[in-house]
């Protein structure tokens, strides 16, 4: 009816849950918490990454939720200039490696998953080509992979936005101009989404064959063992490959939202979130990696997955700092 | 009474439209309790904005005109023409109208794109052209002009085309001097809600467009969603309302020149057998050009549904029952999805006829009676305007007011953020004017004197709307709630925004499935898409019963 | 008991110096100043050539048209605010307005129905009403399939079904042949006698008026020109346009004396009572005898028509206007014969002052 | 030069055995093979009861019809795929279907404008037309703003316009006042005579065919009942239909023997070379002769309508169906009185056969 969910998060025997369209549990698991803890849980998404942050942002005043989960690195700037949180230093947290606790001093927010975005390529193409995938930024410019590539635009996919941040990561604030000069002229392709790039245009998805005639991508290092999921029988391999050096990680964090109405229920949920429980359902769900050391990774991750050893990372206020105007310049760049 | 019959509309406007956009647009100009109105100049003086909205104009007036040329012939074949599997086809013609459009994109580029089936046959191909883009518009709203246009096209009295007949007009000459000024106020509305469609597209130009076009809208959704640069958003936005009241002022004024009660008669009278040649190469044109441009995309997405990794079967369709008992909040099982689209459409349809219903009423009785002219009271020109605002909700980005609803409707009373009905009040946004739009002409034509006639015989206003104004605007009314009812169905920028994730409707969940890698959330989403258009077809059609399932009834 | 309420017990519909202007430049008000009475159960037929105002006073005594000044009793009550469909008045348009999409019994039953009569009081009184009207059989016909005259009948049968206390009817028989036509009239006499209706009709056929009126009203530019019994009409034209519209175009300027009057067309007997002086005559053409050429007001024959029942001839006299006959067809000169012409007194009527 | 090209000089219009059903089960055919020929330069008019088949058969000579068989020929052409337009005839509808959107001008200058005739010529060509009909000034009104016989004249003014070799009126003056109509009966002749134009006009009308007519053509059932000039219809009638629908009720069954015949009403005079044996007789109300009940027929006076230019009486004799007679008002008996009547050998009809 009617306002009947509007006034249930002032009820504290709920704790809500907001986050993007990329959350995914088992149902088990939060039903275990539910269990365990008492408390009930609603999560609401709210569009993708950008959008979902952006939201959180503008009702700061009135927060929808207790707990704000997929705050990753390159928006975690806005987040926390924007006062999105309180501290709290959820359980577990020094299971989490140092390198990904971007908000060490203020435990604001805390890490809870890491992916990573990567160059896929389609294995059959360069079996085919007798052709070796690329392997770094700088093989991309070689003219044997001409025209080969497609990615996304920075300004309005994160998938794409982060290929960038590698770039400038990998060549530095002066250099990347340079970088992405050469790769236009050696034919990169670019598209606005990553539903079109990797499901249209790139030739390895299931999706994209027989109309994708690109055998790079730019993609998330999970890709290959989400084009396994679900074969019977499992493949010897993944149809897809990743480009390892090519990477940029995006780490995802979770923090309790500033004025939530159900705080002690806010703290459980986060310290579940970090549970092992939770970390390891994590992979297969939302194809992102547990940000626990501790936490076992799926076989499907083991097997099919890359192990990405170096990916490329900048700190949350460099992107903070600059992000607005590199993508304009890398639309004037790109895009005209 | 008019007034009285306004409130509800001028309320819903009010609450569910201008205050959350009034509020968003005021955030973004009103930084730190200043004015930001240097902005402007900043916006505008920006040639990459002067660009986007050269593009977007012209390429609006361009899919209209397009649209028109190629959809009213079949407008003309739907309202005179009997032939077997119309109704069907008439409920066909309007399944793109729900598809979220990065199904659409996906199909066309399968028509036009590399590798499709223009390019395999020869050589095509118009993915990144402006052409893509015009034909994916085409698509869309072919069904808006053969709808409305159509409707009252098959209540006009044939005998009106006759008399020019007999005073040596040929078949196209009586058409063009007869026919068309009457359905002049039809045309109009079908061509501003085109118009609009195409002016705040937005899947369609990203997917076909490719990152170079650019309409306002993607601008807004950019600048609101990932950047959150709210006073730039604000500035586009206002930017957009001024060409949307620019375009709603010079409708309003052609129509106004244009209305006149006209000779209407029972519509299912005026369907005839094709006849002669002339007319049989009309139907076949008709029917080949909703056949290449309408069904064949769908086709592309229905195959594709059964192209399994075995070969063609119903494999993603049973892995899609399979997923959702999977322990998983991800899958979503597609009878839930499609109950929530359900749910919401027809709540969405019932406060979009209630809401359109009454303003479309109000406005009718607002015409002067025919007599003394010279004299507009001040009510009539209220009404008028109002009549312009209500078309507004089309002009304006999803986005916006998705945002706006965020932080407007977060208090009591109207802490409504997490309620279901926001999905429906959304979707009603949309599908108000289309109510409106629809309606307003049948119901201006229909003759005073008819209802004169009712009210002599001792009818009271409601019973004269009910008994005269009702069935001569049955049509309309059922085409409207068709849009309506397909709008909810297909709408995706507010409801992703808005509805709850525990009640994803079917668009979401298909896009949900797109947005991850592998064979099987592909395939899933191809055969959710299917079953989409299912609905979306028999839903129409079970209306379409509707319309034809009265008969002399005392 | 005031002299108000005491008028109202007999008069059903009162208009007082009603005026309707839809102002149209260099034009006369549609209706200008128009007084009317209509007792309860009198039938008045209104008359008046195309564009007279006839059927915009049908439209002001339905509400359907405001008018700009005068008003509007029922019964005595004044109608000023009251709606339409609280009138209880009936009203037959002068282009039927039926219903498109509902059929012919859907036509005929709406009044009924909006009265909420039972369903078989509904079909009872259809069947009744169509077989009045000749159409048995057409109850689930749709209109848009019916002739012109058909669906003017359906048209009357829907204004007769409710059975209002007065009741209105715009040209109801204009489409109807002759025999058709004179059946209803008698039919519908004895219906409204019967029900003790009202009527006040639109005719631009004086025949179906004088045999269905009590009282025949002849309108001109908006204003009433006469008010009378047929009879009293007919006989007595209030002035040379009454005359003239009832189609007696033998009207000339005379001089009265005595017992006869002189005029273009020389000496004619006027009838007893006429005061001497300047007056117009109107002769009718029963009344002009044809004579041999030597007798009387020698004439040419200029024209000839044959009219049914007797044929009209069209005379030229040596000087003065033209004069029109009337005699059988066995008696009939031909076109350009000679023949004299006398007048009898009892077809000779002054009429009214120079109004024209 | 062989026998269909030369009736195709003088022939403008033949119908062929022209049927059209509409396949309303239980009723006759609306044209039931109809055969017709209109001669270049004639005026026909066609007359019949509602409903049988006028308006039919002049929208199956537009082309707007489709005939389920028989052929239409337009100056001996068969005009089968021909469509409306380019048939060269005009049509004036019942119900005008003058087009809203345009004002009064725009209506009558449609047809010129199809034509691609000059502005200067429309505009002339609407004055001239819009003064004939009696609306001068009115070519900028609104057509919804006229009343109902204004706006008849404006279709009549349209149809005429752009004068069409064949036209054809459907009750084109049908709406009009009696004088009105007798002044553009006159001016049509004179108009169409100058012209040269061809009409078929359907009215319902006696006085109006007869006076517009050259020819008349009775309808009814769809069949033609009877074709001839006005006053060969008018004389000799060829059925009891034809003699009931010009009005004319007095007809009995007879059986003639010598100079007069056996009917219910006892002797009648027939006309001479009657042949003997059983018939039917129409007597004409004229020929109703009263005398005193001592001399003639007795008859009681039944009722007594008033018709303007005499009174039209109903007798019932002692034995056999009522008489109507015809008698000047000052002569009239009246209700209830009693009366003799004679029969006058000139205004007795003998009937074709049997037919009814
Ligand atoms: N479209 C139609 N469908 C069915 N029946 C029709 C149709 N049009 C005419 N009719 C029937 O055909 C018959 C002839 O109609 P038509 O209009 O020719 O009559 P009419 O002689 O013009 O009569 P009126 O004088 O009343 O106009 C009528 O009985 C009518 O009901
Ligand atoms: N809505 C209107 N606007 C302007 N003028 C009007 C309107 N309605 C009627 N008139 C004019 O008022 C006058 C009277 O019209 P009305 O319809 O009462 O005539 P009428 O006597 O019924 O004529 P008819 O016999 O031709 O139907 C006409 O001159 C007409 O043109
Ligand atoms: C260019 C364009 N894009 C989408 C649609 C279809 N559509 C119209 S309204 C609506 C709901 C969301 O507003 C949807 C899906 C269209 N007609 N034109
Ligand atoms: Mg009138
Ligand atoms: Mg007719």
């Amino acid at each position: 009816g009617c306002g009947s969910a509007g006034d249930s998060s002032a009820d504290t025997k709920t704790v809500t849950l907001v986050s993007h369209d990329s959350f995914n549990a088992s149902k088990s698991v939060l039903a275990a918490f539910e269990k365990e803890s008492g408390y009930k849980v609603k999560v609401l998404r709210g569009g993708d990454a950008g959008e979902a942050v952006n939201k959180a942002i503008l009702s700061k005043d009135n927060p929808q939720g207790d707990v704000f989960f997929g705050i990753d690195n390159t928006l975690l700037s806005r987040g926390l200039n924007a006062g999105l949180f309180t501290p709290y230093k959820a359980k577990g947290l020094d299971s989490v490696p140092a390198d990904l606790q971007l908000d060490k001093g203020g435990h604001r927010v805390t890490p809870l998953d890491y992916g990573d975005i990567c160059v896929n390529y389609d294995r059959a193409y360069f079996t085919q080509h007798k052709l070796a995938p690329p392997q770094t930024f700088d093989d991309l410019l070689k003219p044997q992979y001409k025209g080969l590539l497609v990615t996304e635009n920075s300004a309005t996919s994160s998938p794409g936005l982060a290929f960038q941040l590698g770039t400038i990561a990998a060549h530095g604030e002066a250099g990347w101009t340079d970088y992405w000069k050469k790769l236009k002229a050696n034919g990169v392709e670019v598209v606005d989404s990553w539903e079109q790039a990797y499901n249209e245009r790139f030739s390895g998805s299931a999706a994209g064959k027989g109309k994708g005639d690109k055998p790079l991508v730019v993609s998330y290092a999970s890709s290959p063992p989400a084009e396994v999921m679900g074969k019977n029988p499992a493949p010897k391999e993944a149809p897809t490959g990743v480009a390892t050096g090519t990477c940029f990680q995006q780490v995802e964090f979770g923090g309790l939202l500033k004025g939530a109405k159900n705080e002690k229920g806010g703290k459980a949920l986060l310290d579940f979130l970090l549970s092992k429980t939770f970390q390891e359902d994590m992979p297969l769900q939302m194809f992102v990696n547990p940000a626990r050391k501790d936490a076992k990774e799926p076989e499907l991750f083991t097997r099919y997955g890359a192990r990405i050893d170096k990916p490329a990372t900048l700190a949350p206020e460099t992107i903070a700092k600059n992000r607005d105007q590199w993508v304009k310049q890398w639309s004037s760049l790109v895009l005209k | 009474m008019r007034l009285g019959l306004m409130a509800v509309p001028f309320v819903f406007f009010a609450v569910f439209f201008a205050y959350p956009v009034a509020v968003i647009v005021g955030r973004g100009l009103k930084d730190g309790g200043q004015w930001q109105l240097g902005r402007f100049g900043a916006v505008l003086g920006d040639p990459d904005v002067l660009h986007v909205l050269w593009f977007t104009v012209w390429q609006a007036a361009a899919s209209t005109a397009l649209t028109l040329l190629i959809a009213l012939p079949g407008a003309y074949v739907f309202a005179r023409f009997a032939f077997p599997g119309k109704q069907l086809l008439r409920a066909v013609v309007a399944v793109p109208f729900v598809l979220p459009t990065v199904v659409v994109g996906s199909a066309f580029l399968a028509l036009v794109g590399r590798g499709g089936l223009l390019d395999d046959l020869w050589g095509v191909r118009l993915d990144t052209s402006v052409w893509a883009i015009l034909l994916a518009h085409v698509f869309f709203n072919y069904a808006v002009v053969v709808r409305t246009v159509g409707g009252l096209w098959a209540q006009l009295d044939p005998r009106q085309e006759e008399a020019a007949r007999v005073l040596g007009a040929g078949r196209f000459a009586a058409w063009r001097k007869v026919t068309l000024p009457a359905l002049g106020p039809a045309v109009a509305a079908a061509a501003l809600m085109v118009f609009l469609f195409t002016f705040t597209s937005f899947g369609v130009v990203q997917i076909l467009g490719g990152p170079t076009f650019s309409t306002l809208e993607v601008e807004i959704y950019r600048q609101t969603a990932d950047f959150l640069d709210l006073p730039t958003a604000a500035v586009l936005t206002l930017i957009q309302f001024a060409a949307v009241l620019g375009l709603l002022a010079l409708h309003a004024w052609t129509v106004r020149r244009r209305e006149s009660t006209l000779r209407l008669v029972d519509a299912s009278r005026t369907a005839r057998r094709p006849h002669g040649a002339g007319q049989w190469a009309l139907l076949w044109g008709t029917l080949t050009v909703i056949a290449v441009l309408l069904v064949l995309p769908l086709a592309v997405l229905v195959e594709r549904s059964f192209a399994g990794p075995d070969g063609f079967g119903l494999v993603f369709y049973k892995t899609l029952r399979d997923a959702a008992s999977a322990d998983s909040t991800f899958a979503v099982a597609p009878l839930d999805a499609l109950w929530n689209s359900l749910a919401y459409g027809a709540a969405a349809t019932a406060i979009a006829l209630l809401v359109g219903g009454l303003a479309a009423a109000a406005l009718t009785r607002s015409r002067p009676a025919a007599g003394p002219s010279g004299r507009t009271p001040m009510i009539t020109r209220l009404l008028r305007g109002f009549d312009g605002l209500l078309m507004l909700p089309l002009g304006v980005s999803a986005v916006t007011v998705g945002f706006g609803f965020l932080i407007t409707l977060d208090k009591p009373p109207l802490d409504l953020r997490a309620s279901w009905w926001l999905v429906p009040l959304a979707q009603a946004l949309v599908g108000v004017p289309f109510v409106v739009r629809t309606m307003l002409p049948v119901l201006r034509a229909v003759d005073g004197r008819l209802r004169e006639a009712a009210a002599v015989l001792g009818a009271s206003p409601w019973q004269v709307w009910r008994e005269v104004d009702l069935p001569m605007v049955r049509r309309a009314l059922l085409v409207a709630a068709g849009f309506a009812f397909a709008v909810s169905l297909g709408e995706f920028g507010a409801t992703v925004f808005i509805a709850r994730p525990d009640q994803p409707t079917l668009p979401v969940a298909v896009t949900r499935l797109l947005g991850r890698a592998g064979e099987f959330n592909y395939g899933q989403a191809m055969a959710l898409s299917t079953i989409l258009m299912v609905v979306c077809a028999g839903a129409l059609l079970a209306l379409e019963r509707i319309r034809t399932d009265h008969s002399g009834e005392f | 008991m005031t002299a108000q309420a005491r008028t109202a017990a007999t008069e059903m519909l009162r208009l007082d110096g009603v005026t309707v202007s839809f102002g149209m430049p260099g034009t006369h008000p549609a209706l200008d100043g128009v007084d009317l009475d209509v007792a309860a159960h009198e039938i008045v037929c209104v008359l008046g050539p195309s564009g007279s105002g006839k059927s915009t006073l049908l439209r002001v005594v339905a509400g359907l048209q405001h008018a700009d000044a005068g008003a509007v009793l029922l019964e005595g009550r004044d109608q000023v605010g009251v709606p339409t469909h609280r009138r209880g008045v009936g009203l037959m348009f002068q282009d039927h307005q039926l219903f498109p999409q509902r059929d012919v019994a859907g036509n005929v039953a709406f009044g009924l129905r909006m009265r909420g009569s039972s369903r078989g009081e509904q079909q009872r009184t259809v069947t009744e009403l169509l077989d009045l009207v000749g159409l048995p059989g057409a109850a689930g016909r749709a209109v848009a399939s019916l002739s012109g005259g058909e669906q003017q009948r359906v048209a009357l049968a829907r204004a007769l079904a409710p059975r209002p206390r007065l009741l209105m009817l715009d040209e109801p028989l204009g489409q109807l042949d002759r025999g058709l036509r004179e059946r209803l009239v008698v039919e519908l006499r004895r219906l409204f006698r019967e029900l003790g209706t009202t009527v006040l009709a639109v005719t631009h056929d004086q025949g179906e008026a004088f045999a269905l009126a009590d009282r025949v009203v002849v309108m001109r530019d908006g204003r009433i020109a006469q008010s009378g019994s047929p009879l009293e009409v007919w006989q007595r034209p209030a002035s040379a346009f009454v005359a003239r519209f009832l189609g007696f175009d033998n009207v000339v300027e005379a001089s009265v004396q005595g017992e006869s009057a002189a005029t273009p067309w020389g000496k004619v007997p006027v009838p007893d009572g006429t005061p001497d002086g300047a007056c117009r005559l109107l002769v009718r053409p029963a009344g002009v005898r044809l004579t041999s050429a030597a007798d009387g007001l020698p004439c040419t024959v200029v024209a000839r028509t044959f009219r049914g029942t007797h044929v009209a001839l069209l005379l030229q006299p040596a000087s003065g206007p033209q004069v029109e006959a009337a005699c059988p067809l066995h008696e009939a000169p031909e076109t350009g014969d000679r023949v004299g012409i006398s007048f009898a007194a009892e077809d000779v009527v002054v009429l009214g002052d120079a109004e024209e």
